[in-house]
């Protein structure tokens, strides 16, 4: 459901206008966009014509749907709707028909096109009073009182829902929390593995000069991974050797004298 | 005699108006009642106090069971001030407040039925906020729906003694406009935004009008 | 003329009186002057409502250069007679309350769960202090944590008529109070209202419950 304007004059549309360029999605509702159709045949409410009033909403939904292919599915559905009840007005009640008569129809969907008309009115007229803080005015500078004996403390029914609402919504996401790792960075290793290797001649394998460090399950293939890649870094200086015989077999590290061997 | 008991009388009066003075909320009888001697005619002194202050600056005005004094209403022109509403009630939720006003008690579905449309999020909500709105309790009917009705608040805001004094009321209880219940054989099927989905074909003309109210709770 | 005069004269103190009485301060002579009409005896005024206040509940005073209503010197003593004065609970008590309210009978452990943070023992107290949750029991598991509820005056003050009345998650969704995008998984409990729960003891009499508990850890 696309989200609909709210402001006060957002929806009223030009009665002047002889084209409907008017936006369906600037109507609440399918009733709100009937009854400003209503409104444009410029008589009572009592007196208006249903079919006509369906005709137009079926003319003015069919544009819409040309002009754009989106339409709310309620508004289709009173599109539906309407064409059922026009067809009911249109074709005589049958004898033995139980279902309500075209007539009876029309008249409910008069009855709630008045009703919001008059909910609408009754919304200005309560807006036009004289209301506080705008027109009339309470104390202004009201004196300390105890009011109610019984409690000292106050809250709201909606205070109390509020709380009740946000707490259990706040907790009712689950928080994802990545697991903080120890990364060896190639510095940390690097620094690591010339203290290892310090003069060393000897050939000797890599996972041993780490094995304090290869201990725990979860820093493992940081270690290795960050060391190995020390290492490379470590021949291209020229500070070490390398050496495997096999794939996948131990890596071998010795410090590289100048001069070869 | 006569002379002392008006003298008391005029005590409770002096308390009354201090009480009612040092107060930016209107007080129920029950608030006043602990102040002043057992057996004080407080609704004789309200009415005598509402009177005296009846052609004056500020008046004395009932709100619902409680009572305030407010400036008088044909002086708001002058005190009018400069800040406008903060936030400008918007119209769904203005009409909402305005079907709650009239048909209270009124359920959520019942409130949908006379705007024929689903009532956004947060339109209750924000007239609640505003101390407008409360929930009331539960209608006795399946699913026990919980109803809404207006507040003290809310008369007090739009300057109302009692939901007697909406604007019209008679004349819409006169014309039937009030009468939310509607046979359910006639009930158009006027569906709420977000029960039908995208996906959904509409009625073809000539399906049965029942089976489109099914629809309605689909 | 003078009956002209006099109702001239007559507006103008309407108009200030509903000016002191709306007005957050003591008001001065120069912020009065421009609700009058041009000319208008300010000062004479002034002593004219000063007097006709002054063997009233309310008075008028003057402040340094500023006028204001107070209420009657000698009935000071009545407005204070309760000092105690009206404070909105915390969250940490509002948010306790609720939870004891959905999902009595809770122990403080099943309060924390949901709030997710440690609620403080002055929070409880806090709330049995104002009435509105009682010891119920004790749970019958390990440990055998004291069981909270709430009670009569805690529906008395929220206008409920029973515990059945607060709304359930699909009305706290449609009043807006609860996002729609919440895990299914989310569900609100039915509180329980009955006496105990069949996994519950009464308090033993002279059970001071948590303090009692406290000192046995000692």
């Amino acid at each position: 459901m696309t989200e609909m304007p709210t402001g006060w004059s957002d929806t009223e549309p030009d009665a002047t206008a002889e084209v409907l360029h008017v936006d369906v999605d600037g109507y609440e509702g399918p009733l709100d966009l009937l009854l400003d159709l209503a409104r444009r045949q410029k008589v009572d409410l009592g007196a208006i014509s249903i079919l006509a009033l369906a005709e137009q909403y079926l003319a003015f939904i069919a544009t819409i749907r040309e002009r754009r292919i989106e339409v709310a599915a309620d508004y289709l559905v009173m599109a539906a709707w309407l064409a059922y009840l026009k067809s009911r007005l249109m074709v005589p009640q049958a004898p033995g028909d139980e279902e309500p008569s075209g007539e009876m129809l029309a008249a409910m969907l008069q009855f709630r096109l008045k009703r919001l008309e008059a909910m609408r009115l009754s919304a200005a007229k309560l807006l036009e009073r004289p209301r506080l803080g705008i027109n009339v005015y309470p104390r202004g500078m009201p004196e300390a009182l105890q009011i109610s004996r019984k409690s000292i403390w106050e809250a709201s029914y909606y205070e109390l829902l509020k709380a009740y609402s946000t707490q259990r919504e706040r907790n009712s996401i689950v928080e994802y929390r990545p697991a903080a790792r120890t990364v060896w960075s190639l510095q940390d290793a690097r620094d690591t593995l010339r203290r290892l290797i310090g003069d060393s001649a000897e050939w000797i394998a890599m996972d041993e000069y780490l094995a304090e460090y290869l201990g725990r399950a979860d820093e493992r293939a940081t270690v290795r991974a960050s060391s190995f890649a020390s290492s490379l870094e470590l021949v291209r200086q020229g500070e070490i050797e390398l050496r495997q015989s096999e794939t996948f077999g131990p890596i071998y590290l010795r410090r590289r004298h100048s001069g070869p061997t | 005699m006569s002379n002392r008991f008006s003298e008391v009388r005029q005590r409770q009066l002096r308390i009354l108006e201090a009480l009612l003075f040092a107060s930016s909320e209107p007080l129920s009888l029950a608030q006043i009642a602990p102040y002043l001697s057992v057996g004080a005619d407080l609704p004789a002194l309200l009415e005598e106090l509402r009177r005296h202050y009846s052609l004056r600056g500020v008046n004395l005005v009932r709100r619902g069971d409680r009572w305030a004094f407010r400036t008088a209403e044909d002086l708001e022109f002058l005190l009018r001030r400069e800040e406008e509403e903060t936030r400008p009630l918007s119209r769904a939720a203005l009409e909402t407040l305005a079907i709650i006003a009239y048909h209270q008690p009124s359920t959520r579905a019942e409130i949908e039925e006379v705007r024929g449309v689903a009532t956004g999020k947060g339109t209750l909500d924000l007239l609640m906020e505003a101390g407008w709105v409360r929930m009331r309790g539960r209608r006795r009917t399946p699913g026990r729906p919980v109803t809404y009705g207006t507040t003290d608040a809310f008369l007090d805001h739009f300057g109302l003694e009692g939901l007697g004094d909406l604007p019209g009321l008679e004349e819409l209880k006169g014309a039937g406009l009030l009468s939310s219940r509607l046979p359910s054989t006639l009930q158009i099927p006027l569906p709420f935004s977000g029960e039908l989905r995208e996906d959904e074909d509409p009625l073809a003309p000539g399906d049965a009008g029942e089976a489109a109210d099914e629809l309605d709770r689909d």
